[in-house]
């Protein structure tokens, strides 16, 4: 409740506080104040009970003196006082909300740590030109997973994990395909299954430059050829 | 109720007073919060990294300047620019034609497409059924006929589908082709002037992400924006840098916690060569190559900051991270400039500069000698010179030989008043003794200690004397010839670990140095002992004591005579002056009763003293001191064979924490180096302002340590933590490492290279050696480093591939000449076990990669072309210039002597002969030895160079090995006799050894020498 | 039991009832007129939640179902539960799930593991029901609109509480359910790294939204379902979502009361 | 069988009179009586008991983890049944101008004390009990440890999401696990405001609240529970579908191919290449979004929903009919799935937005 209300329309919060006073404690009274206020929704319960009963006039004489003991300004016309009156509240609570809203940026911003204690899931794989068209460089596949191929065009990051059960096939370079050692499914350079048990393609990960001209590779969004994502442009790398 | 009805409004406050203070309230609430955002905000680190953004810009501005004028302005830059607009002309010229092509590959890419989604489909319709019928075939075998029929008629269309949709790809491809084909002059173009731009494009690219005069518009707001307090945490440019080494923990006692630096966050230049003479925070570290880069040993990621600079890692600024200044004037200067003050909550401050080699004792602590850390070798070095490991218990130096003489014979070397006058000021007799003073220090020197001392003293040396037993020794057969005596001492090799000098050397204190401290300086020898006990001690020093470190020279009873005659002349008279005091019984009575009354209360102790003769009550005593002053650390002494270290134990004593350190009234910072600084300056400081009793003193003598060589020594006890160090950081514990460690512990227990150099390090006794040259062929000699080198102990580097390992083994055990004309002798090392010899033999060998010990000796067919051209080549060099063949004299003088080339059979390891051959000067720079000329196929076409060489060279012309592999395999069958050392002594005997001085030298190019023994 | 020691044993009681400390307690002793139920509801802390009299419909159980106050019950069930596993369980990557292991294994009655996660699945299903109920005897119209938002409210945080202590076995259900249900968050419109919009979110090559700053961070302290993930869900299970949902229920309860309670037809 | 479902939704829950009449001829309001509850029951347990014969059933309906969700069904049957059973009681009586069953006079109240809070003690007791008894017959599941390396396969969210996690079958995440569970919140929060009907407070009735109670059925039981039935039981390796006693093959193989509304305008229409303005690709899906919920509003309003378009005004309306427009593009877009391998009405991956 807003000290404002009080003030602007006092005449409006006329109630009746004697009901709540009264009913303290007597069974029978509380009875029927539960059952008053059912049958009263709407009008009478929108009242706040506790509202000051204030009268419709006030003595001015009255008024005034309060007024002058505020502070230094001897307040005494009625429009003047408004208007102080209301850049005070007005500021009070502009200052309160931008305080408030502070206060929940401060918390928000709590929950953002300056550094980070992860493993890094993104790492940098040389320049593009340490790759050879047509391909498949194995340097990364113990450290991180991945097979870098470079074809005519692009440059994309395949993942060593095969899609059957999970072993991590080989690259035959003499056949030119990936080869899972435990089932025997096959896989093109491109990832794209043609023997054996695996049902689909291996995962590429995103790949982009980054700002020093190295390729950054991103291990946590994998991209499916049977979802069609290998036409996403992050999928590859275009060189 | 009454008051509500006084007042109207039943109010107590005024509600616009109320708003007021509302509106005050919010507004600071609202400030306060704002405040906390700035504070947060304001961070030093950012400053740092702010201004390493300036300087970066300013670098890479420059550099790119630099490499923009590398290209620009050549005339193939220019011809590229033209050629560039030439082809985009007629490109554009041939628009039209481009556009339609283009436009048809649209159209055939629209075809691929359709045609690439529907064999998709069928493809993956295809798949689906094949499972299911797979799946039939197994569970429902009703449906599979019917299934695979379907698949069947599915697989045709799928097939049908892959046809069309090759045609399409083949027909895309053609039309792809065929459009790039217009544009492909103009590619190659750029690709052209890409490779010349390259540097230039790449330092553009990094100057784009950091100047932001070079960013485009919407970066440059970026630039700002990211940094924004509150939305800081998006995007930041500024942030914090870390690195977590999870196997390198710091431990916070209840557990082990990942090690976290970010000092890279200030330090952003540290990694880069770049920044490298730049001011700190931004300075690059000074060693690269060694630590933080990626190709380094100590790569960053591996070994973050604080594992060897110590700090606390997780700080961010200049304070919590517990910088240390390194000098009274950089505290006073960080006090001003960064308010600077220690942080004391955290165990392990950096360690100030000075100190920083502490930390490779950490994982190096079982090697010798520390690569490129020299002041912390120092500081071992003097530890075990010192034989702190006498008092204190450090596991490093365990098993460790007594580092002092062994006194169970004393009465037979020295007198009493000699061994009095010694102990009570060892210095006074010679300057660079490392026997420390016990007496006379700054809790025993007020007068009635003084007093006391000297009984004290008389009761150590009354128990000394008691307990020696008796050492006959041999008399001398004849007076020695002192001027022989000096020229023997300083010619055979005495001075690897002896000095005779008299006054202190004002130059520092180096591992080089210590070499030659390792037998004591030799001044004052003859007011000492007797010249008998001297002449004894150099026929045999193991008669005398089985555990000195003193070689055995082989001296014949003449040598040892003139040595003997040399030696007992340097005499230092004013020591023997020196008074002693006179027993005073009173005092020695105290002392009893003192030691008494540890165990027995006032009155048995009285008893018992009363019991006791003076000679007894000076036994009591001197055994009683010599246990309190831990005299037996140091030195052997009858009846104190199992007594345990008196001193604090210091293996950690790097981890101890500096709360434990007593720093007493001592006022200095309180901190460990301070602390081991001021203990070692004067150990005896912190009994400052106490009372004590005299056995409850502190009894650290005084080694009267030099600055440096304290800082030294701090240095190396600051290194002696507790660190859980994971095995696999640390280096390897292989074969080869622990061969090399335990090799080099035994070189430096031994001292070898006091005479001998290894990996460049050793050789001490060279400078004697080139004075020696001095004093009998002229100074020029003394300055020709080759001629001293020459004359010097060899070079080992190569020992292991060199020599065969039993050759090795018995000549180490049984020295023989190797290099006739030389004078240092090889020492017998009687006291080294075939164990340690063994050893030693094993660490030449893995250093130079040789795992075997026993290989097949060298077979030589004499009936091989290679053989006779190796033996022709042997007579063309003219070996016999120089060498000895068994006792066949070289026919050259004896300045070019060199080895006996009957030996090469047993001694040397072919490979190595034919390596050595091949190109001497890449073993050993600067050696005499020429490599023999081995005549090439063109020089043989020569009609008189083949006449010169004859026909089995010849015909091996060109092919270099083989000849030399020839040339190898006659040393091989060089026979004659091996020791000729009695051959070469006669002829030195008969002509001395004075051919330095007679002859006249020519070009380095004839005289077959080398460092060879 | 013969009749003697009956008497006596109600004596006790009658005696226990009497006494001065149960009566500072209780105040009332076993109300057996209308006057002192009244009062039994009245003056308890727990059952004044209730009016003192119902309509006859309202009691049945036929009508009402319970949801809504065994909902209530099993929160306070996993309350209770939840405080006891909080002794020995400990929210980091090494110990979690050995931690949670031993529940079974070692500690006395670990059933309490068991009876916490089933008592979160059966409140799930009760709110649903509740819920379910409250719609279909119209009890949503007004005046009960904002109450029943509230409900909507209480349903969604028994949800996230399900939600977030779904993570902290730390095995491989776990991870992955959160994994998969956080996923989700990644395509929250401009808030989240891969949701619309977030593209747009960024000033030249300086890209605001992205795996490291999105909402979805926020909720995990990271990149993926780790060590702070496993951190914060454990914070907002145990403190923060208990915290606001007892509010909510606070004001859910109080404004049954003045709404009018139950609903009668008219 | 979900064709089925919703084909005769709106004959057993019939939204408005026309409906009602069929149900009525049907006599689908049977089912509300006590032999239809017992029979559902009966269909219910059979399926249940006959299917734990089947071990693959066996396997998924008794995870620990899926207990809760047999549970579910079971009860939301019981109380969809005895909730409509009450309400068609209800119904018949005011139908004959009785007051309803839950109808007592005002003044007639009984007190809470004993009555209420008894049965909530013994409701309490109870409840106690069946959560001791449940805790001590199935162990709460510990899988291996967590490992982020290794994603099960099907990786699937707690199952009260399920339903999400469906979605996201057939939407991309923004909607499916965004937009959606927003929408679903602010309807329920909205339904006070949309439904201004005054009758049927306090009592169980159908009749006088038909469309509320239909689409709010519709809403809860199909698009909430069904798909968390559906993806709890129905879900395998790969997030394919399996059938209830299908061995889960992490080998099956669907046929997933699927293509954008803009290859079928450019590519199989107009047989043409896709067009790189993006909006002018994708200008079709707009056409076809921006009319769904821009012209069948007022299409509704001017139609069938006239009455109720009177009834609430425009800005319910608006909210409602966007409401139920949204509810009604899940089947939808599943039917398109189906039937034209339709993968997104608007695709732009390069900004993350495909509907």
């Amino acid at each position: 409740m807003l000290p404002l209300d009080e003030q602007k329309k006092p005449e409006n919060n006329l109630n009746n506080p004697e009901e709540m006073d009264k009913s303290s404690g007597n069974p029978e009274e509380l009875q029927q104040e539960s059952s008053d206020s059912k049958m009263n929704f709407g009008e009478k319960n929108d009242v706040v009970p506790d509202s000051p009963k204030v009268p419709k006039t006030m003595p001015e004489k009255d008024l005034t003196k309060k007024r002058a003991s505020i502070g230094k300004g001897s307040i005494l016309a009625e429009p003047i006082k408004r208007r102080s009156f209301f850049s005070w509240l007005t500021l009070a609570w502009l200052a309160f909300t931008a305080a408030t809203g502070t206060f929940f940026g401060i918390m928000l911003r709590f929950m953002f740590p300056n550094v980070l204690f992860e493993p890094k899931q993104t790492f940098k794989a040389g320049y593009p030109d340490d790759y050879n068209i047509g391909e498949v460089s194995v340097n990364l596949k113990e450290k991180y997973g991945v097979w870098i191929v470079r074809s005519t065009e692009e440059i994309y990051a395949l993942s060593t994990v095969c899609t059957h059960l999970g072993c991590t096939p080989n690259w035959l370079k003499n056949e030119n395909k990936f080869k899972c050692p435990c089932h025997g499914s096959g896989f093109r350079k491109t990832g794209i299954n043609f023997e054996g048990p695996a049902p689909r393609p291996l995962e590429r990960f995103k790949i982009s430059l980054a700002n020093d001209g190295q390729i950054l590779i991103d291990k946590t969004k994998k991209f499916a050829y049977e979802k069609g994502q290998w036409s996403d442009p992050e999928s590859y790398l275009m060189v | 109720m009454i008051e509500k009805k006084e007042n109207i409004q039943e109010r107590l406050y005024n509600i616009s007073n109320l708003n007021i203070w509302f509106a005050i309230s919010s507004v600071i609430f609202f400030a306060v919060l704002i405040w906390s955002f700035v504070d947060d905000y304001s961070r030093s680190w950012k400053d740092y990294q702010r201004d390493f953004r300036k300087l970066q810009i300013e670098k890479t501005n420059e550099e790119f300047e630099k490499a923009t004028i590398l290209f620009e302005g050549t005339a193939e830059y220019k011809d590229i620019q033209k050629r560039l607009s030439d082809f985009k002309e007629l490109y554009n010229q041939k628009s039209e034609e481009i556009t339609r092509a283009e436009e048809e590959l649209l159209k055939k890419d629209a075809i691929l497409y359709r045609v690439q989604q529907e064999f998709n489909f069928s493809k993956a319709n295809y798949d689906a059924l094949k499972y299911k019928y797979e799946e039939a075939v197994t569970h429902h075998l009703s449906e599979a006929n019917e299934l695979e029929e379907k698949l069947e008629k599915i697989h045709t269309g799928m097939l049908g589908d892959q046809l069309v949709l090759e045609t399409a790809q083949d027909d895309y491809d053609e039309q792809s082709a065929l459009v790039k084909q217009f544009s492909k002059e103009i590619n190659e173009t750029k690709e052209e002037k890409g490779k010349l731009t390259k540097q230039a494009t790449l330092i553009e690219r990094k100057l784009i992400n950091l100047d932001p005069v070079h960013m485009d518009f919407s970066n440059r707001i970026g630039n700002v924006i990211r940094d924004l307090p509150f939305i800081d945490f998006l995007s930041p440019y500024y942030k914090v840098e870390q690195i977590v080494v999870n196997d390198i923990t710091d431990n916070v006692n209840f557990t082990r916690v990942p090690k976290v630096d970010r000092c890279m966050t200030c330090h952003k230049g540290i990694l880069d060569q770049e920044f490298e003479s730049d001011t700190q925070p931004f300075k690059a570290h000074p060693r690269l190559d060694l630590y933080l880069s990626s190709t380094s040993p100590h790569p960053v990621e591996e070994f973050g900051c604080t594992s060897c600079h110590g700090g606390r890692g997780r700080g961010t600024d200049f304070i919590s991270t517990v910088h240390m200044p390194s000098s009274p004037e950089q505290e006073k200067e960080w006090e001003e400039k960064y308010d600077w003050h220690q942080l004391h909550h955290w165990d392990i401050p950096m360690l100030p500069a000075q100190y920083i080699e502490a930390s490779c004792f950490k994982c190096h602590s079982s090697e010798t000698s520390i690569k490129n850390a020299d002041k912390l070798n120092l500081g071992l070095n003097l530890m075990e010179r010192t034989g702190c490991f006498g008092c204190h218990k450090i596991e490093k130096y365990k098993d460790r030989d007594k580092i002092g003489p062994n006194l169970g014979k004393l009465a037979s070397k020295v007198t009493k008043d000699w061994a009095y006058n010694w102990i009570s000021d060892p210095k006074s007799f010679r300057h660079n003794t490392w026997m420390p003073r016990f007496f006379n220090q700054p809790n025993n020197n007020d007068a009635e200690s003084q007093k006391r001392s000297k009984q004290e003293i008389h009761s150590i040396v009354y128990y000394l004397f008691e307990h020696s037993t008796d050492f006959k020794m041999d008399s001398r057969p004849l007076e020695g010839d002192i001027q022989k005596g000096e020229i023997l001492v300083s010619s055979l090799g005495c001075f690897g670990c002896h000095r005779i000098e008299s006054d202190p050397s004002q130059g520092k204190t180096t591992i080089e140095t210590l070499r030659r401290d390792h037998g004591p300086n030799l001044i004052g020898i003859g007011s000492k002992t007797t010249p008998d006990w001297v002449y004894t001690w150099l026929k045999d020093p193991q008669k005398y004591s089985a555990s000195t470190k003193m070689p055995n020279l082989r001296l014949t009873d003449g040598e040892a005579a003139d040595i003997t005659a040399y030696l007992s002349r340097l005499t230092k008279e004013d020591f023997l002056e020196k008074k002693v005091s006179s027993l005073d019984e009173t005092i020695v009575d105290n002392i009893v009763l003192d030691f008494l009354k540890k165990m027995n209360s006032d009155k048995d102790a009285r008893i018992k003293r009363a019991k006791m003769n003076l000679g007894e009550k000076l036994d009591f005593n001197g055994k009683k001191l010599i246990r309190m002053y831990g005299c037996f650390g140091c030195h052997d002494i009858p009846g104190f064979e199992n007594d345990k270290p008196i001193g604090t134990e210091l293996t950690f004593e790097g981890s101890k924490l500096v709360e434990k350190l007593d720093f007493g009234f001592i006022e200095i910072p309180h901190s460990r180096e301070a602390w081991f600084t001021q203990k070692l300056e004067e150990p005896r400081i912190f009994d400052q302002g106490k009372v004590k009793l005299p056995d409850e003193k502190l009894r650290m003598p005084n080694f009267e340590f030099t600055e440096i060589e304290i800082e030294a020594i701090v240095t190396a006890l600051i290194g002696f933590v507790k660190a859980e160090i994971p095995e696999a950081k640390k280096p390897a514990r292989n074969d080869r490492n622990l061969a090399i460690e335990e090799g080099e512990k035994l070189i430096r227990i031994y001292n070898c290279l006091g005479c001998h150099t290894i990996d460049g390090k050793g050789g001490a006794i060279r400078s004697t050696i080139a004075t020696w040259l001095g004093d009998i062929a002229g100074s020029s000699s003394a300055e020709d480093a080759g001629l001293v080198q020459s004359f010097s102990p060899p070079i080992l580097d190569t020992e292991g591939r060199k020599v065969q390992p039993e050759w090795l083994f018995d000549f180490l055990k049984h020295p023989s000449m190797i290099r006739p004309n030389i004078q240092v002798r090889m020492p017998s090392f009687m006291m080294i076990s075939d164990e340690d010899w063994n050893k030693i033999i094993k660490y030449f060998q893995v250093k130079d990669g040789q795992t075997l010990v026993y290989e097949d000796s060298h077979q030589v067919s004499k009936f091989t072309s290679s053989f006779r051209a190796g033996e022709r080549l042997q007579e063309l060099g003219e070996c016999n210039k120089c060498h000895f063949y068994g006792t066949t004299f070289p026919t050259q003088s004896a300045e070019t002597w060199a080895p006996n080339l009957a030996l090469v059979k047993e001694r040397l390891r072919p490979e190595w002969v034919s390596a050595w051959l091949n190109d001497p000067q890449e073993f050993i720079k600067g050696t005499k030895m020429p490599a023999p000329s081995i005549p090439t196929a063109e020089e043989v076409k020569d009609p008189y160079v083949l006449e010169f060489v004859g026909e089995d060279v010849a015909a091996l012309a060109g092919n270099r090995d083989v000849l030399i592999n020839g040339l190898t395999d006659y040393l091989y069958t060089i026979t004659g006799k091996t020791d000729i050392s009695q051959e070469v002594r006669d002829y030195f005997n008969e002509n001395g050894y004075n051919f330095l001085k007679d002859e006249e030298f020519e070009g380095t190019g004839d005289e077959w020498d080398d460092v060879d023994w | 039991m013969s009749n003697k020691q009956k008497e006596k044993k109600g004596g006790l009681l009658t005696w226990l009832g009497n006494s001065q400390v149960w009566k500072s307690i209780i105040r009332s002793g076993i109300p057996r007129e209308r006057r002192g139920r009244m009062f039994s509801v009245l003056n308890s802390v727990f059952l004044h939640l209730h009016p003192v009299r119902m309509p006859r419909h309202a009691v049945k159980l036929k009508y009402t179902w319970c949801a809504g106050g065994l909902s209530f019950y099993i929160f306070c069930v996993l309350t209770i539960t939840g405080i006891l596993l909080m002794f020995y369980y400990r929210p980091t990557v090494e110990y979690a799930y050995t931690d949670i292991m031993d529940l079974g294994e070692q500690v006395p009655l670990g059933i309490m593991r068991e009876i916490h996660r089933w008592a979160a699945h059966l409140m799930v299903i009760t709110v649903w029901i509740h819920m379910f109920r409250v719609f279909m005897t119209g009890s949503y119209k007004p005046p009960r609109e904002f109450n029943w938002m509230v409900g909507v409210i209480l349903l969604v945080l028994t949800l996230l509480l399900s939600f977030t202590g779904y993570l902290l076995p730390w095995d491989q259900l776990a991870i992955w359910a959160i994994t998969v249900g956080t996923n989700m968050a990644r395509a929250t419109p401009f808030l989240g790294h891969e949701g619309p919009g977030a593209a747009l979110l960024s000033i030249g090559d300086i890209n605001l939204v992205h795996a490291g700053s999105d909402i979805r961070f926020a909720l995990l302290g990271g990149r993926f379902v780790g060590e702070a993930a496993l951190l914060r869900f454990y914070v907002l299970h145990c403190i923060g979502f208990p915290f606001i949902i007892i509010i909510f229920m606070a004001i859910h309860f109080w404004r049954i009361r003045k709404d009018g309670g139950i609903t009668t037809p008219v | 069988m979900l064709t089925f479902i919703l084909l005769t939704f709106f004959f057993i829950f019939p939204p408005n009179d026309w409906f009602y009449k069929w149900n009525k001829k049907f006599k689908l309001d049977l089912i509300w009586t006590n032999k239809g509850g017992i029979l559902i029951l009966l269909g219910l347990l059979t399926f249940f008991l006959f299917g734990l014969t089947d071990e693959n059933f066996k396997l998924i309906a008794l995870k620990p983890d899926n207990v809760p969700i047999v549970g579910l069904i079971f009860l939301v049957a019981f109380f969809t049944w005895l909730s409509m059973k009450q309400a068609t009681e209800n119904d018949k009586r005011i139908d004959n101008n009785e007051k309803v069953n839950e109808y007592h006079d005002p003044d007639d109240k009984v007190l809470t004390w004993p009555d209420l809070v008894y049965i909530e003690l013994i409701a309490l007791v109870l409840c106690t009990v069946l959560l001791v008894v449940w805790s001590i017959a199935l162990p709460a599941p510990l899988e291996q440890p967590a490992n982020p390396t290794l994603s099960p396969n099907p990786s699937k969210a707690p199952w009260y999401f399920l339903g999400l996690q469906e979605m996201l079958v057939y939407f991309d995440p923004w909607i499916a696990g965004v937009l959606f569970p927003t929408l679903m919140l602010i309807g329920l929060m909205a339904i006070p405001y949309l439904d201004t009907n005054k009758e049927g407070v306090g009592y169980y009735s159908f009749k006088q609240r038909k469309m509320a109670v239909s689409f709010f059925m519709f809403g809860w039981l199909v698009l909430w529970v069904l798909l968390i039935v559906i993806g709890t039981f129905l879900r395998g390796p790969n997030w394919n579908f399996f059938g209830p006693f299908e061995y889960w093959d992490i080998h099956k193989l669907e046929p997933l191919t699927n293509i954008n509304l803009s290859d079928y305008i450019y590519i199989i229409w107009f047989r043409s290449g896709l067009p790189e303005n993006i909006l002018l690709r994708e200008i079709g899906g707009f056409i076809l979004i921006l009319g769904y919920f821009l012209i069948l509003p007022p299409l509704f309003a001017k139609t069938m929903l006239k009455k109720l378009y009177q009834k609430l005004g425009n800005f319910r309306y608006s909210v409602f009919i966007i409401l139920i427009l949204f509810a009604m593009s899940l089947p939808i877009k599943m039917y398109l799935r189906w039937l034209f391998n339709l993968k997104y009405i608007i695709a732009i991956p390069e900004y993350f937005f495909n509907i």
